[in-house]
């Protein structure tokens, strides 16, 4: 059980090491950089495979007076998106950034380590500090190119993420003035006898905080700009971790600090189910106005979350299941749309929807790997998008959400029209000539890898389930994830 | 002691309002640093017991006061100082691109 | 039209910031009578046998440093992600900043304090257990010393003295440090950053090498705040 | 006597903040910044929290004044629209 601490350790050495092998052993950077992912991939699986009876681990032996590590069946869901995307990440990101690679890595080691730290606490204010982490060197990735709009956008990134994150911290300084601990397990002991007004306002400024992180419809608009000029692959990373850590955090807050019961009791989950639904409606229609493929994606992001948020705050167990398979499957399905877009930049700076028009004739198994990724985000029957949209929906009618079902196959198809237009202009006939750098192996392995993934998690979908379906027992009633952290 | 709260709720209220409504990209910052002092604040009320006294326990005090606010303030104050320097920096980043601090002056620009 | 639109806004902003100000107002005030029987149970166990069990008698420090030393783990890597971030945003031609020449007695001055200033960055960081202060405090003060440099005399003087790569490289030694000392928890069998449960002599409270680890830990974020510190101001100095 | 300072101060605070960010000229707000500092770090002192009141002092009276200090000298000594 100790490996769940080299989780969050082993990134953070390497980023350390990184930074002094920048200045005195230029020969070792390629080495270190993907021995560590190896490494780092091997230990993810480790603690994935032992993770089922989950364990505490106490950092300094402190057991309830210090902060203990725990891998909840839903935190071990999060280092499996970390093991499957934070590898192609790297070989892909080796090719892909032409300039200074050192500081590129360590940002992505230390955000990599952040995302760990925060998905494994089972502390509130280690929490909030390894989010913190997490985005400021998310930001500091997304201005990498360093372009006018890119800081521009990432200025509005981190301005919001700060504001976000007062709410948040806010919430937490009022938890401890209420419950004089920080372990959520004893802060949800605790939070019995407040009374209903006060422990719903902490739980509003929670959301709130947490709803500007991920991007919830009012607070949306900085996340297209964000996405506009930052290297693709941080794209990859950010849309699918770096979002979802907060989708993470607040679940985890309020399932096991308040309960299902008090959720349910004060009309949260109606409200936010509203909300996505809000959510996915506007952001498809935005995307359907883009003409830059990278602000399409972003918008399509914020849907995609949008559907998460509805299928975990549903309600019942089934819910839950199809919330977290959708949380794989879009990281999944949004890598490999963002690696091909990736690639068609690297090889001619294409960055509108034109700029693609003919390239199917000219990267075949791109262009296909494309269409496979975006029929899958849809929802079509084959692929694992589908599988999960439909777990959704059919937990939406069984809650009895219809309203939210119905708009979701709505949704469907708006999502269909925006991405059969890329697709129609993917291979639409162009006569010009284009004049294109050969895409090496690096960048095409891991589109490939990711595609067909998309491909084995539609067909086989019980791969993952096994692992997703023991997630409500520890979230629904959160008796026992309690009595392990107070046991433990 | 009411007046403490009072000035935190006015403090993070004021510098929201900066945050939400002014132009001016400094001032905005100004206002996260306002918004990020009246945090801490509210942590070392929270964690003030009257009477106590600091938590240096060199002799037997009866009434300490709690020393994980401390902690939790001291970490705030470190990660609000850093925060806001690569805030300036991508400020002085902006105003080189655009020549103007007004944030709405550089959205026309933006194109 | 757009005069009245930017108007409406504004007011609309404000009702909005005052509606919440008044949000907050009702929660304190319910929270503040509320707070009878308030449960203190954790704090009540620092004060209690916190120094019996870390041996630091400055509770802070001990609560920083050993109860909850992951927070500060978390959060030296801020400094070392700001830092990383500004040294990478320097443009390649350096900025020259205000070039105002400064009278020879406030280059003197400046020589005679900088002694003084080491000498209590030092004292911070090493008494960060028994007095207020430690590792980011004294780590603080000593970068001061860099940009006391860069303000009289120039930022070349100043790179001059301290390098980059040297103070890149003492950041990143203090982090690895810091992370090394943690691991000696684990080697030595017992779990990650663990000080006063893994028995490393806690001593008597009152001496400068009393509380196991503490000061070592305590160092090493010292020299990793300095040299970040003194990265951050530079560049910001440089940014053009 | 401690209380009427405790109000005083409260009362000192919140006219700075309003100073800081109401004025028009930017030099102006960043300079009441220390004092602002200044005065949440006495306060810190009377809440019994000497750790937080040192950290204070340093980190947001001094160096975010000076990074602010640095800003407003590079955005506006660069001005000439």
């Amino acid at each position: 059980m100790e490996l769940a601490v080299w989780v969050i350790i082993l990134p953070l050495l390497t980023a350390f090491s990184l930074g002094i092998s920048k200045l005195y052993f230029k020969k070792i950077f390629f080495k270190l950089v993907i021995g560590s992912a190896i490494l780092y991939l091997y230990l993810l699986i480790l603690v994935i495979t032992t993770s089922y009876p989950p364990k505490v681990y106490s950092i300094g032996q402190w057991g309830l007076l210090g902060i203990n590590l725990m891998v909840d069946p839903l935190s071990a869901l999060f280092l499996l998106i970390i093991a499957l995307l934070f590898l192609p990440f790297i070989i892909f990101s080796m090719k892909y950034t032409k300039c200074i690679k050192h500081d590129y890595f360590i940002f992505s080691y230390l955000m990599v380590a952040g995302i760990s730290g925060m998905v494994l606490t089972t502390d509130l204010f280690n929490l909030y500090v390894f989010m913190e982490v997490s985005s400021l060197s998310s930001c500091a990735l997304s201005l990498y190119k360093k372009t006018d709009r890119g800081i521009e956008g990432t200025f509005k990134y981190l301005i919001m993420s700060t504001f976000g994150s007062f709410f948040i911290l806010l919430a937490t300084i009022l938890t401890y003035y209420l419950t004089g601990t920080l372990n959520m397990a004893e802060i949800s002991l605790a939070f019995e006898d407040t009374p209903f007004t006060i422990k719903s306002t902490i739980m509003a400024f929670f959301v709130f905080g947490y709803a500007i992180k991920i991007g919830l419809l009012p607070m949306h608009a900085w996340l297209p700009d964000a996405y506009e000029d930052s290297p693709i692959p941080y794209n990859v990373l950010s849309s699918g971790l770096v979002m979802k850590s907060a989708v993470y955090a607040l679940i985890r807050g309020l399932y096991i600090m308040f309960g299902i019961d008090f959720l349910d009791e004060s009309g949260l989950l109606t409200i936010v189910v509203f909300w996505g639904v809000i959510t996915f409606i506007t952001a498809h229609c935005l995307a359907f106005q883009q003409s830059n493929l990278n602000r399409l994606l972003a918008y399509s992001t914020i849907a995609q979350i949008a559907y998460i948020m509805i299928g975990l705050f549903v309600g019942t167990e089934a819910g839950l299941i199809a919330g977290s398979f959708h949380i794989l499957n879009h990281a999944i399905m949004k890598g490999t749309l963002f690696f091909v877009v990736g690639i068609f930049n690297y090889s001619l700076a294409a960055v509108e929807i034109e700029d693609i028009k003919g390239l199917g004739y000219k990267f075949p198994i791109l262009s296909f790997t494309f269409v496979v990724g975006s029929l899958a985000i849809v929802g079509l029957p084959p692929f694992n998008g589908f599988m999960s949209k439909w777990l959704i929906v059919e937990a939406a009618l069984e809650a009895g959400f219809t309203y939210a079902a119905f708009f979701i196959l709505v949704g469907t198809f708006l999502s269909l029209t925006y991405y059969l237009k890329v697709i129609v202009t993917l291979y639409t006939k162009n006569e010009k000539p284009l004049l294109i750098e050969e895409a090496g192996l690096s960048l095409k392995l891991p589109t490939i890898f990711l595609g067909s993934l998309c491909i084995v998690f539609g067909i086989v979908p019980s791969l993952p389930l096994h692992l997703i379906t023991k997630i409500p027992t520890f979230l629904l009633d959160n008796g026992d994830y309690i009595r392990i952290l107070i046991g433990g | 002691m009411e007046i403490a709260y009072v000035a935190v709720i006015i403090l993070f209220c004021l510098g929201m309002y900066t945050i939400i409504t002014k132009k001016n990209l400094i001032k905005i910052v100004i206002g996260i640093t306002i918004v990020e002092s009246s945090l801490i604040l509210l942590l070392m009320l929270v964690g003030y017991k009257p009477g106590g006294t600091a938590p240096i326990l060199d002799k037997r005090y009866e009434i300490v006061v709690d020393p994980i606010t401390q902690a939790l303030a001291l970490t705030t104050i470190v990660i609000g100082g850093s925060v806001t320097a690569v805030m300036l920096a991508m400020v002085i980043k902006l105003h080189k691109r655009y020549r103007t601090l007004n944030i709405d002056e550089i959205r026309k620009l933006r194109g | 039209m757009s005069r009245l639109n930017e108007r409406f806004t504004k007011l609309y902003k404000i009702g909005l910031v005052i509606t919440f100000a008044y949000f907050l107002l009702v929660l304190f005030y319910d929270i503040h009578n509320l707070g009878t029987d308030r449960k203190r149970y954790l704090s009540e166990h620092y004060i209690s046998q916190g120094v019996q069990e870390t041996g630091a008698t400055n509770l802070v420090a001990s609560v920083l440093y050993d109860y909850r030393a992951f927070d500060t783990l978390g959060e030296a890597t801020m400094i070392l992600t700001a830092a990383t971030v500004l040294a990478f945003l320097v443009p390649i031609t350096k900025a020259t900043m205000f070039g105002t020449p400064f009278k020879s007695i406030v280059n003197q001055t400046v020589k005679l304090i900088i002694p003084y200033i080491a000498v209590l960055g030092a004292y911070l960081i090493l008494f960060g257990h028994i007095s207020p202060g430690g590792g980011f405090v004294g780590g603080v003060v000593l970068s001061i010393i860099a940009i006391l440099l860069t303000l009289t005399y120039s930022v070349e003087f100043s790179e001059y003295i301290f390098k980059p790569d040297q103070k890149k490289f003492i950041e990143d030694i203090g982090a690895i440090g810091f992370v090394l000392l943690g691991l000696l928890g684990i080697f030595t069998g017992s779990n990650f950053l663990s000080n006063g449960q893994a028995n490393f002599g806690t001593g008597n409270a009152g001496e400068v090498f009393s509380a196991g680890l503490m000061p070592f830990i305590n160092l090493m974020i010292g020299l990793k705040v300095s040299a970040g510190l003194a990265i951050i101001f530079n560049s910001l100095i440089k940014e053009k | 006597m401690i209380d009427i300072i405790f109000h005083l101060l409260f009362l000192f605070l919140i006219i700075t903040a309003f100073f800081m960010v109401f004025t028009k000229d930017l030099s102006n707000s960043v300079i009441t910044l220390p004092l602002f500092g200044a005065i949440l770090v006495i306060i810190f002192v009377i809440l019994q929290a000497p750790g937080v009141a040192l950290a204070a002092a340093i980190m947001t009276a001094g160096l975010t004044t000076a990074f602010f200090v640095i800003t407003i000298n590079k955005t506006e000594y660069g001005r000439n629209e």
